[in-house]
């Protein structure tokens, strides 16, 4: 932005930059938190009751 | 000072700041650590889910009592309260189910020492707080989640389960806080 | 650096901040030791 | 738009030489004023809900314990915390870094969303239609306008965040000011941008529950906008991302407050400003992944996404909050030895001047927050350990050390300082201010350690009744369980005391404290291009 910045290390740079940050902070929470949370429950654990009763011979599969 | 800022700030640690990083680093590594290695013991949260809805659950459930439920000499269905109680099958013979609902957990379990039982817990209502007491023991239980919890007793008695999350208010007697239910452990 | 440098500024918060980490490790501890003794639940 | 329009809104602090725009002001003023209002509302629920959990006094009914319940957790968690955080932003942009405030009309409506946001819920909650508790968790449901007004004020205080983040960028642009930000607003840019994530899972959480809450009439079947189940974990993840990021707003903004009362109160500056800044950076990292908190004993998670998030991303932002345990002591020893006082290790701090409100407050919800707060909420955060807390007192125990007996003293100590220095009203009671902190202090103590061990011996949190007299059965629990709970009521009434001393300082001042002249001078960006 202005002319002063030579010399400043990189490291100061970025955490000059609010939008540097602000898009670390959304990314992260949005990304491990959130995204990967709706993946677990919709995606990877979504198998239905009734399929296991009938796999494992319970309860006349229903 | 906080209200004002050197033009460059990007400097080393001293001497002091250096030993309390290293410390602290290690000490989160540690704490890390203790989870990954906290599976090998025999104290977990369960990852074994199914999906459900509650009519389903509510069914299998009933048919898990049909089968399981004791019966006195006479050959009658035994009830406490109102509440059937159920031998619950060991994790080889099959898997036992827990009902939550406004406000009441049935059946009551009978399980035996150092036993290994598979329950299925679901909520048929609102979220419950499953709550073993005095094992302190808490899981939270879901309308749609079917949660399947293994657990093998650790000392007979009779423990209680009341309900940790609030599931609302209708009466006096009818309420939050008057859920609760029982898992029998017998020798 | 020069030795001047590297000498403690605040040797009072170093021990502070170590006291303040045996508390934790002590209490994080503790409460590993007493869910040992629960049921078996996984 | 030429900066110099602005140039006779200013005025100059005498005390600081801070130079303050003063529509800005008037804005920091409504949001402390609004805030407090809703602390109010807050601390007199407080102690009913503590004189019902207090067994032998079990002073409500079941329906109004619940009611008030969820009236105290929703005004002191959202609108007392979150009015006093816009106000800061405020002061922590245009007053800090002596710049104009942009957008004055625009921050008017904002508070307008959020104070109507606010009334909203208030009337909902208090009119008995949203019994649901702060958590709202469905299938349980509230009154629509309920869900609307969480709404209307998250929208408002959303706003107010990138109108902060304008504000930062105009100082720049403008020439307000120069170079990095200082470490005060560092740590509140943090904090806002915690707020704006918080914010947008509100959003998330709250808009299909809203929808799903309209009746039929409203939203016929077949209307796309119809929602007839939301998801009970769908929820938990996303309320979460809001309930507990929401208090991680306050661990920035409580520890950038640190900062500034430590240097107000010692002269302390950060001894390494890069330390400072990479530990609120990492807070950004990782801690709100750590809303995974309260869904550790969930259904249809697997342990790989629990631990990860549980950890905060491999406990960065823990090593964040033990980096501030260290360089804010640091900081103020530094400052004290520089002024002589270098006798043994401890010197600095038992010659600090406790007997001020600014570094009492601060002192003590530094400890409270670190000590009893943090490692409380890192060890009711461990996957396994929280089988043995998850939803007993221990959790209610924990966030009373961090929200009350951190963020709340920490605020109340900057009250003391934002009342003479920004809204120019000399303090009434200014002894009283210095008991009070102390006094709040050992009352919101003895409340948590109460709360910590009935939760430990298994107490429930929102509970009415420990005795399960109602029930068909009644369990005997530990006998010890009462004597905790009742040190949770002694404990609310001494910190309920001090709390509404707080609330009587800080109105009398604010209204009828004897009004300090502004020194009204002329202000021009100081460093906008062709300034001399």
């Amino acid at each position: 932005m202005s002319d002063s910045n030579d010399g400043v290390s990189l490291g100061q740079k970025m955490m000059d930059n609010i939008f540097f940050l602000l898009a670390i902070g959304i990314a992260f929470p949005g990304i491990f938190y959130f995204a990967w949370g709706l993946l677990e429950i919709f995606l990877f654990n979504n198998k239905q009751l009734s399929d296991y009763l009938i796999q494992t011979g319970q309860f006349g599969g229903k | 000072m906080p209200l004002e800022t050197p033009e460059k700030w990007y400097k080393p640690f001293n001497r002091e700041e250096r030993i309390w990083m290293a410390i602290i680093l290690v000490w989160g590594f540690i704490m890390f650590l203790m989870m990954p290695l906290g599976h090998l013991g025999k104290q977990n949260v369960s990852s074994e889910t199914y999906k459900t809805t509650p009519d389903e659950f509510r069914k299998t459930a009933d048919k898990f009592i049909e089968k399981y439920q004791v019966r006195d000499k006479d050959g009658k269905r035994v009830f406490r309260k109102g509440i059937a109680v159920v031998e619950a099958p060991e994790k080889e013979k099959g898997d036992a189910f827990l009902v939550a609902r406004s406000w009441q957990y049935y059946p009551i379990l009978v399980l035996r020492k150092n036993k290994t039982y598979r329950i299925h817990m679901s909520s048929l209502d609102l979220q419950h707080g499953f709550s073993l007491q005095p094992q302190n023991l808490n899981f939270q239980l879901l309308p749609y989640y079917d949660f399947v919890i293994t657990m093998s007793p650790t000392e007979t008695g009779t423990s209680y389960l009341i309900c940790n999350e609030y599931c609302g208010y209708v009466s006096k007697v009818q309420a939050h806080d008057t859920m609760i239910g029982q898992i029998i452990v017998k020798e | 650096m020069s030795d001047n440098k590297e000498k403690m500024h605040a040797p009072g918060s170093l021990v502070l901040a170590l006291i303040f980490l045996a508390w934790f490790a002590l209490v994080y501890f503790t409460q590993w030791i007493a869910l040992m003794k629960n049921w078996v639940v996984y | 738009m030429s900066a110099t329009d602005f140039s006779d809104q200013f005025r100059t602090c005498q005390t600081t030489g801070l130079k303050v725009h003063r529509p800005a002001q008037r804005l920091i003023w409504i949001n402390a004023v609004s805030a407090v209002v809703f602390l109010l509302i807050g601390g007199v629920m407080a102690i009913l809900i503590a004189l019902t959990k207090w067994q032998a006094i079990h002073l409500l009914e079941q329906d109004l314990f619940y009611r008030f319940v969820t009236a105290h957790g929703t005004n002191m968690l959202v609108f007392w915390i979150v009015f006093f955080e816009m106000a800061g932003l405020i002061f922590g942009s245009a007053v800090v870094l002596g710049s104009r405030f942009p957008g004055i009309a625009f921050g008017w409506f904002n508070w307008g969303l959020m104070i109507t946001g606010a009334v909203m819920v208030n009337v909902m909650m208090f009119t008995g239609k949203a019994d649901v508790m702060f958590t709202a968790y469905p299938p349980l449901k509230a009154h629509p306008l309920f869900y609307l007004g969480i709404i209307l004020f998250a929208v408002g205080a959303l706003l107010y965040c990138f109108q902060f983040l304008y504000a930062l960028v105009i100082a720049k642009k403008e020439g307000w000011h120069k170079g990095s930000l200082p470490l005060f607003t560092f740590g509140l840019l943090t904090a806002a941008i915690i707020a704006i994530w918080t914010l947008l899972s509100g959003a998330i959480a709250f808009v299909p529950t809203f929808l799903w809450s309209l009746p039929k009439t409203i939203i016929p079947d077949g209307s796309f906008l119809r929602i007839n189940q939301v998801d009970p974990e769908f929820f938990r993840i996303a309320f979460w991302g809001f309930g507990h990021s929401a208090q991680q707003i306050n661990l920035a903004a409580t520890v950038a407050i640190w900062y500034l009362l430590a240097h107000l109160t010692t002269g302390a500056k950060p001894v390494n400003q890069k330390m400072c800044r990479i530990a609120f950076v990492l807070y950004l990292l990782g801690i709100n992944l750590g809303s995974v908190h309260h869904n550790l004993v969930d259904p249809g998670l697997s342990a790989t996404y629990r631990i990860f998030n549980t950890s905060y991303l491999f406990y960065a932002a823990v090593i964040g909050s033990l980096i501030h345990a260290f360089s804010l002591p640091a900081a103020v020893e530094t400052a004290q030895r520089s002024k002589g006082l270098t006798r043994g290790l401890f010197e600095w701090l038992t010659k600090a001047p406790w007997s001020h409100p600014g570094f009492s407050g601060f002192a003590l919800s530094f400890v409270i927050f670190g000590f009893l707060g943090g490692v409380t909420g890192v060890i009711l955060s461990v996957e396994q350990l929280n089988m043995v807390s998850h939803n007993t007192l221990r959790v209610p125990g924990h966030f009373h050390m961090t929200v009350v007996g951190g963020t709340t003293l920490a605020f109340m100590a900057l009250t003391y300082y934002v009342i003479p220095l920004v809204l120019q009203r000399k303090l009434i009671g200014e002894k009283l201010a210095v008991y009070q902190t102390y006094i709040f202090a050992v009352g919101i103590t003895i409340v948590s350690a109460g709360m910590t061990f009935a939760g430990i011996m298994g107490a429930p949190r929102r509970h009415y009744d420990i005795e399960m007299s109602n029930a068909v059965f009644q369990f005997p629990y530990a006998t010890a369980i009462k004597p905790m709970l009742s040190l949770v009521g002694i404990g609310a009434i001494i910190a309920a005391t001090g709390l509404f001393i707080f609330i009587g300082i800080a109105v009398l001042s604010v209204f009828f404290g004897e009004k300090i002249e502004p020194k009204v001078e002329k202000h021009v960006p100081p460093h906008a291009a062709g300034a001399a």
